[in-house]
């Protein structure tokens, strides 16, 4: 294995899994803490944060085709109609 | 760089072949994101619309067993990524060894499930005639609970199927042709992964301390 | 496109033989990852489901020729027509053009040997194979009684009979149906021939591209809805029991967020069929090509967006209604311009009133209607009157058989000599098409007025007023169900015993016109090279006209 | 044409009658076109062919879409001003209580008088529905008021009508409920003022269901807690109906019917500011029908202070 392939294997993957470590333990603490305000929204936060670093680095979709970006956009927006438009029903009953 | 790809039949150009596996899992993982959004929307509807009712039922789950699942599968989508990587350099001794440890870690993801779940059981957090909590927005929580939960679970079996399918052609032959296959098998696992991180806040965070 | 054709003189025997030559036994055609192969299987199966949900539709309209009833109970009838509504739209209605023309032709018009995942295609097969399975078995089992629709808490608490066999039958077809989609959309991006840009796709190339949008997109949420449908009947959770908070129109919500679509999954493709058929018949270029096409993605994408028009009355807020209602006039507007571009192309053609031409006009003539009826139930102070009643079992039955069926017909007759390499009787398939047309009117048009007069739709004992239109359909049924068994006769005979297929018999521009009848197993002997915009029936600065005299003399 | 019974009848079939005017003409431009083209067009006619100009093509295009998206448009913003008619309580209705069940119509009026599957109204009066389901979905359509409306379990649903004309019709139920759904039908009685009044004198001896709801309140135990003497504390219910009340964990809400069908029968949902979640679910315990009177009772001006 050269030490080009090592940086590329091991140390960069390692690096994302040691910042997702750190953001779990982030979310768990800031679960419990007494008397701060929004954990939802932060606890998601973290969630879609810890989400994006597998998406964009394991899942390399930071240097995927055009096309292939476009596929796992798409998901995306089209789940957020689901949620738009029922809760435009749901919050204005 | 293993350059030896095999062109299948229906393409022409190697460029074009590799990057039709991943754009058609891509799809697929679209496919699964609306899938995933259709329970989310009960999950948000009950939360929403339950209130208080609702996180009294989050409060009754096992953060310990939660967290360490949500360790268990990110450090195996970290032996998942190494494992394709090394499949596309032609290092397929560690392609492999990272492949056994996938298995182990997706093996003891649903270990830890199952102690999770018999404790569950016998607290009677099932919803129905012996449920602990009152019926109503606490009920749907563990509805949603155990729905979502067994269906990440099937959904990580198939993840182990898909991966055992990689070791199972690296016995059978050379796995570094099969890099396309290594790639979309991680997109897969990976995305399982990501259910799992999602899932993470919404039932083992909410309600506490 | 260049057609090569006049190949010079190489003797028929020394060719590769066409894919139905290419391996014979039982075994070779069902471990068989052709794409055209998969299609013929694909045509066996909903062959037989179209038959079956036939079945519950002759019961329907019998039964319905007396205000009392006639010989069904009760739950018989509601079993009848929850069997007809799951087997018509998802054994043959979503499945119907795609996968067998379109697994037929989508390859061969952008110019590849297969699909993006030959093996993905089969299996999709064998997927939708082991659904009909189960819903086959639930209708032996007893049926099923609540309705296509799966409403809860009906479903999942109340109804009596086997809606887990059938729900998880209609889940298992989903994901066929997911999988022909994720395939499509590969093949239409990464397979197309050199030179084939996207705006020199065939317009049934971008109606398959979008309907598989739609499938992969909408499909996995029905997958979601019923799953839940079946964790709260099977195991007893609390989903949508109203008891424990649970929202019935949540449900709704979940549901109609992939139904809606569904309908376009339906219509869709029968607007690529129609496109091909006109501009081939009335050998004109396709009147706004761009315009077609940006019509068929908005229709897509907007699709998801109006769901909520079926909820009107469902104690949807009025808020959440008036924005449905909104967006479903919208998307009127690129359903109009597909209607007045077919028009517009047989203006200054020569036409030709073959028997797809003549599917092809009815179906322009009953998507109209059906489309403007559409109008109606998006307008919410009408849809609150004429929803759940016959106007509704009208509109969709406009849309989804005089639509869609007409052009799938239109398209089997189309493309019926390539696909088989034999020709059918022209004459029996006009009167056919002729006996569809009017069949079809003689039995929905009738279903309008009632519904306007307050017809309740899934009532089998209703008020005799409604009587007299309800015979008036029935009736009009016996004529459709003619011109539906009619075609399995002569196109039958034309297996045998039909004339051999010319490669080219319509003289049309498409890829797949070039190649062999039936083709080979690779599609082309050799792969075309694509040097212009489809349908170049005519130069773009000239008229078909001129063309036809700078041929006169050539013409033997 | 259906008969138009009720004020809002012709104001529907004024937009329907435009619709179906549209439709027609839109059929009839495209199948002229159509009959024309083809007879015009059909191969080997002698027609004249000409070319047509590439702007042609663009300038038709974009003209028909915009007059087609503006003919949607009109039509639009025409029924949503119906809409807001059709949706717009009127005030001093008089006041049904729907609760349907398989596969029956419960109808109860102010004055404790029910029926089944049957609704005498008096005509030129506006009649509030307020709708509920013991089991399934069920759906009030009445076609010829033309109005049709879901009836949900576990929720409030509400319509309105106005009757003009004196007659017997058609009441269906509209979303499929199962084995009888096409026998959940009724009738509903429109009669002159003064033959209603006469009729609706054959009061129940149960009283009105305000003061069903009175008896209903004490025999369940509500004034065990809810009373001014009670031991333990529950929110005094006096002069409920309507008012604001702030919730546990932040916010407000309006007790509506809704909201008091919900805190008898999912106590735990929504908790008034203050106190704890003590009160057990009366799922089961009170019906639909009981539920009724309770609100009924509630919302009379000193309903919920009963010693």
């Amino acid at each position: 294995m050269t030490p080009e392939q090592r940086r590329h294997l091991i140390y960069a993957p390692l690096r994302i899994w040691l910042g997702l470590c750190i953001l779990l333990g982030l979310t768990a603490t800031y679960a419990y803490l007494p008397h701060v305000p929004i954990k939802p929204i932060i606890s998601l936060l973290i969630a879609a944060a810890k989400g994006a670093l597998i998406v964009l680095f394991f899942m390399q979709l930071r240097k995927a085709e055009a096309i292939v970006r476009l596929a796992a956009l798409v998901g995306v927006i089209w789940a957020s109609f689901l949620f738009l438009f029922s809760f435009a029903d749901f919050l204005t009953r | 760089m293993s350059s030896d790809i095999i062109i299948h039949e229906p393409f022409e150009t190697a460029a074009r072949q590799k990057v039709a596996v991943p754009f058609g899992v891509w799809s697929f993982l679209a496919t699964e994101c609306l899938f995933f959004g259709g329970i989310f929307l009960f999950y948000a509807y009950a939360r929403w619309h339950g209130g208080e009712a609702f996180s009294a039922g989050a409060k009754e789950t096992d953060i310990w067993f939660g967290s360490a699942n949500t360790f268990i599968l990110m450090t195996s989508s970290l032996t998942m990524a190494i494992a394709e990587r090394a499949t596309k350099e032609g290092l397929v001794r560690l392609a492999r060894w990272m492949l056994w440890a996938t298995i182990g870690f997706g093996l003891a993801f649903l270990v830890v499930k199952g102690f999770e779940y018999r404790k569950d059981i016998s607290e009677h957090l099932i919803p129905g005639p012996h449920f602990k909590l009152e019926q109503g927005p606490a009920a749907q929580f563990w509805a949603f609970y155990w729905t979502v939960t067994v269906t990440h679970a099937i959904h990580l079996t198939i993840g182990l199927g898909v991966v055992g399918r990689l070791l199972w052609i690296d016995r059978r032959g050379d796995l570094a042709p099969h890099a396309t296959t290594a790639e979309g098998t991680a997109l897969y696992w990976h995305l399982v992964d990501i259910v799992w991180v999602i899932l993470y806040p919404l039932l083992y965070l909410v309600g506490r301390p | 496109m260049s057609p090569n054709t006049q190949e010079g003189i190489v003797d028929r025997e020394l060719r590769s033989p066409s894919y139905l030559q290419n391996g014979t036994t039982i075994r070779s055609w069902l471990l068989t990852t052709d794409h055209k192969r998969i299609g013929i299987l694909y045509a066996m199966s909903i062959t037989f489901f179209f038959f079956l949900g036939g079945i519950a539709a002759t019961l329907i309209r019998l039964e319905l020729i007396s205000p009392t009833g006639l010989f069904l109970t009760n739950d018989e009838y509601n079993r009848a027509f929850t069997l007809h509504g799951i087997v018509m739209v998802w054994f043959f209605l979503v499945p119907s053009i795609p996968t067998t023309l379109g697994n037929f032709l989508l390859p061969m018009m952008i110019g590849a040997k297969d699909v993006a995942f030959p093996r993905l295609n089969l299996m999709s097969w064998y997927l939708f194979i082991a659904g009909g399975l189960l819903t086959v078995l639930a209708l032996i089992a007893g049926g099923v009684d609540t309705g296509w629709t799966f409403y809860t808490p009906f479903s999942t608490l109340y109804s009596n009979s086997h809606v887990l066999l059938a729900a998880m039958g209609v889940f298992v077809v989903g994901f066929s149906s997911i999988a022909t989609g994720v395939n499509f959309i590969a093949t239409v991006h990464l397979l197309r021939a050199k030179g084939m840009t996207w705006m020199r796709l065939p317009l049934f190339g971008w109606a398959m591209y979008t309907t598989s949008l739609v499938m992969v997109l909408a499909t996995p949420v029905l997958a979601m809805s019923l799953l839940l449908v079946v964790a709260e009947r099977a195991f007893g959770l609390p989903i949508f029991d109203p008891r424990s908070g649970g929202d019935p129109l949540l449900f709704q919500h979940l549901f109609w967020f992939y139904s809606h679509p569904a309908v376009y999954i339906m219509v869709l493709p029968a607007f690529g069929v129609v496109s091909e058929i006109i501009t081939c018949e009335a050998r004109r270029r396709i009147f706004g090509y761009q315009f077609m096409v940006y019509a068929m993605v908005v229709i897509a994408v907007i699709g998801f967006m109006v769901w909520g028009h079926h909820m009107f009355v469902s104690g949807q807020s009025a808020f959440a209604s008036l924005v449905f209602s909104f967006l479903s006039f919208v998307i009127a507007v690129p359903s109009a311009i597909k209607v007045f571009n077919w028009t517009g192309t047989l203006y200054r053609g020569q036409i030709r009133f073959s028997a797809p031409m003549l599917y092809a006009l009815g179906f322009i003539g009953l998507f109209t209607i059906g489309g403007l009826t559409g109008l109606f139930l998006a307008s919410i102070p009408i849809d609150v009157d004429l929803t759940d009643t016959y106007f509704v079992v009208a509109h969709f039955h406009y849309i989804m058989v005089g639509g869609s069926v007409s052009a799938f017909f239109g398209g089997l007759h189309f493309w019926w000599p390539k696909i088989t390499g034999r020709m059918y009787s022209e004459r029996l398939a006009q009167f056919a098409a002729i006996s569809m047309f009017f069949g079809f009117n003689f039995t929905f048009f009738p279903q309008f007025i009632m519904g306007w007069m307050g017809m309740p739709r899934r009532y089998h004992l209703y008020a005799p007023e409604f009587q007299p239109w309800h015979v008036m359909s029935s009736m009009g049924a016996v004529v459709l169900a003619f011109g539906y068994a009619w075609p399995v006769f002569y196109l039958g005979w034309s297996l045998f015993k039909g004339q051999r297929a010319p490669d080219n018999p319509w003289d049309a521009t498409g890829l797949e016109w070039q190649t062999r009848s039936p083709p080979p197993k690779e599609n082309f002997d050799r792969t075309p090279v694509v040097t212009d915009g489809p349908y170049k029936y005519h130069p773009q600065d000239s008229t078909p006209h001129e063309v036809e005299q700078a041929q006169a003399p050539q013409v033997p | 044409m259906p008969p138009e019974a009720s004020t809002l009848a012709p104001r529907i079939d004024h937009l329907m009658l435009i619709l179906v005017g549209m439709s027609v003409l839109i059929v009839s431009l495209v199948s002229a076109l159509l009959i024309v083209f083809s007879i015009r067009y059909r191969r080997g006619s002698t027609a004249k062919r000409g070319r047509l100009p590439e702007w042609v093509s663009r300038e038709i295009e974009i003209g028909w879409t915009a007059a087609t998206f503006f003919v949607a448009l009109f039509i639009f913003w025409f029924a949503a001003a119906l809409q807001g008619a059709q949706y717009k309580m009127p005030k001093n209705a008089m006041e049904v209580h729907v609760v349907a069940k398989q596969w029956m119509w419960k109808l109860e009026h102010p004055n404790g008088r029910r029926e089944i599957n049957a609704l005498h109204v008096p005509v030129g009066v506006p009649v509030r529905l307020v709708m509920t389901s013991q089991d399934v979905i069920h759906s009030f359509f009445v076609p010829a008021f033309r109005i049709k409306q879901d009836v949900l379990p576990g929720r409030y649903t509400e319509a309105w009508f106005e009757a003009k004309e004196v007659g017997t019709y058609h009441l269906f139920c509209a979303e499929y409920c199962g084995t009888d759904h096409s026998k959940m039908t009724g009738g509903i009685v429109v009669m002159p003022r003064a033959a209603y009044a006469r009729w609706s004198r054959g009061v129940d001896e149960h009283g009105t269901l305000a003061q069903q709801g009175a008896q209903l309140f004490r025999q369940l135990g509500c004034t065990g807690c809810h009373g001014q003497s009670a031991r333990v504390r529950a929110p005094s219910l006096a002069g409920i109906f309507g008012r604001r009340q702030p919730m546990e964990g932040g916010g407000f809400k309006v007790a509506d019917e809704e909201y008091i069908h919900d805190s008898i029968l999912q106590p735990q949902k929504d908790v008034v500011a203050g106190y704890t979640p003590v009160m057990p679910s009366y799922q089961g315990i009170a019906s639909e029908d009981d539920v009724v009177r309770l609100i009924a009772y509630l919302k009379t001006p000193n309903g919920g202070s009963v010693e």
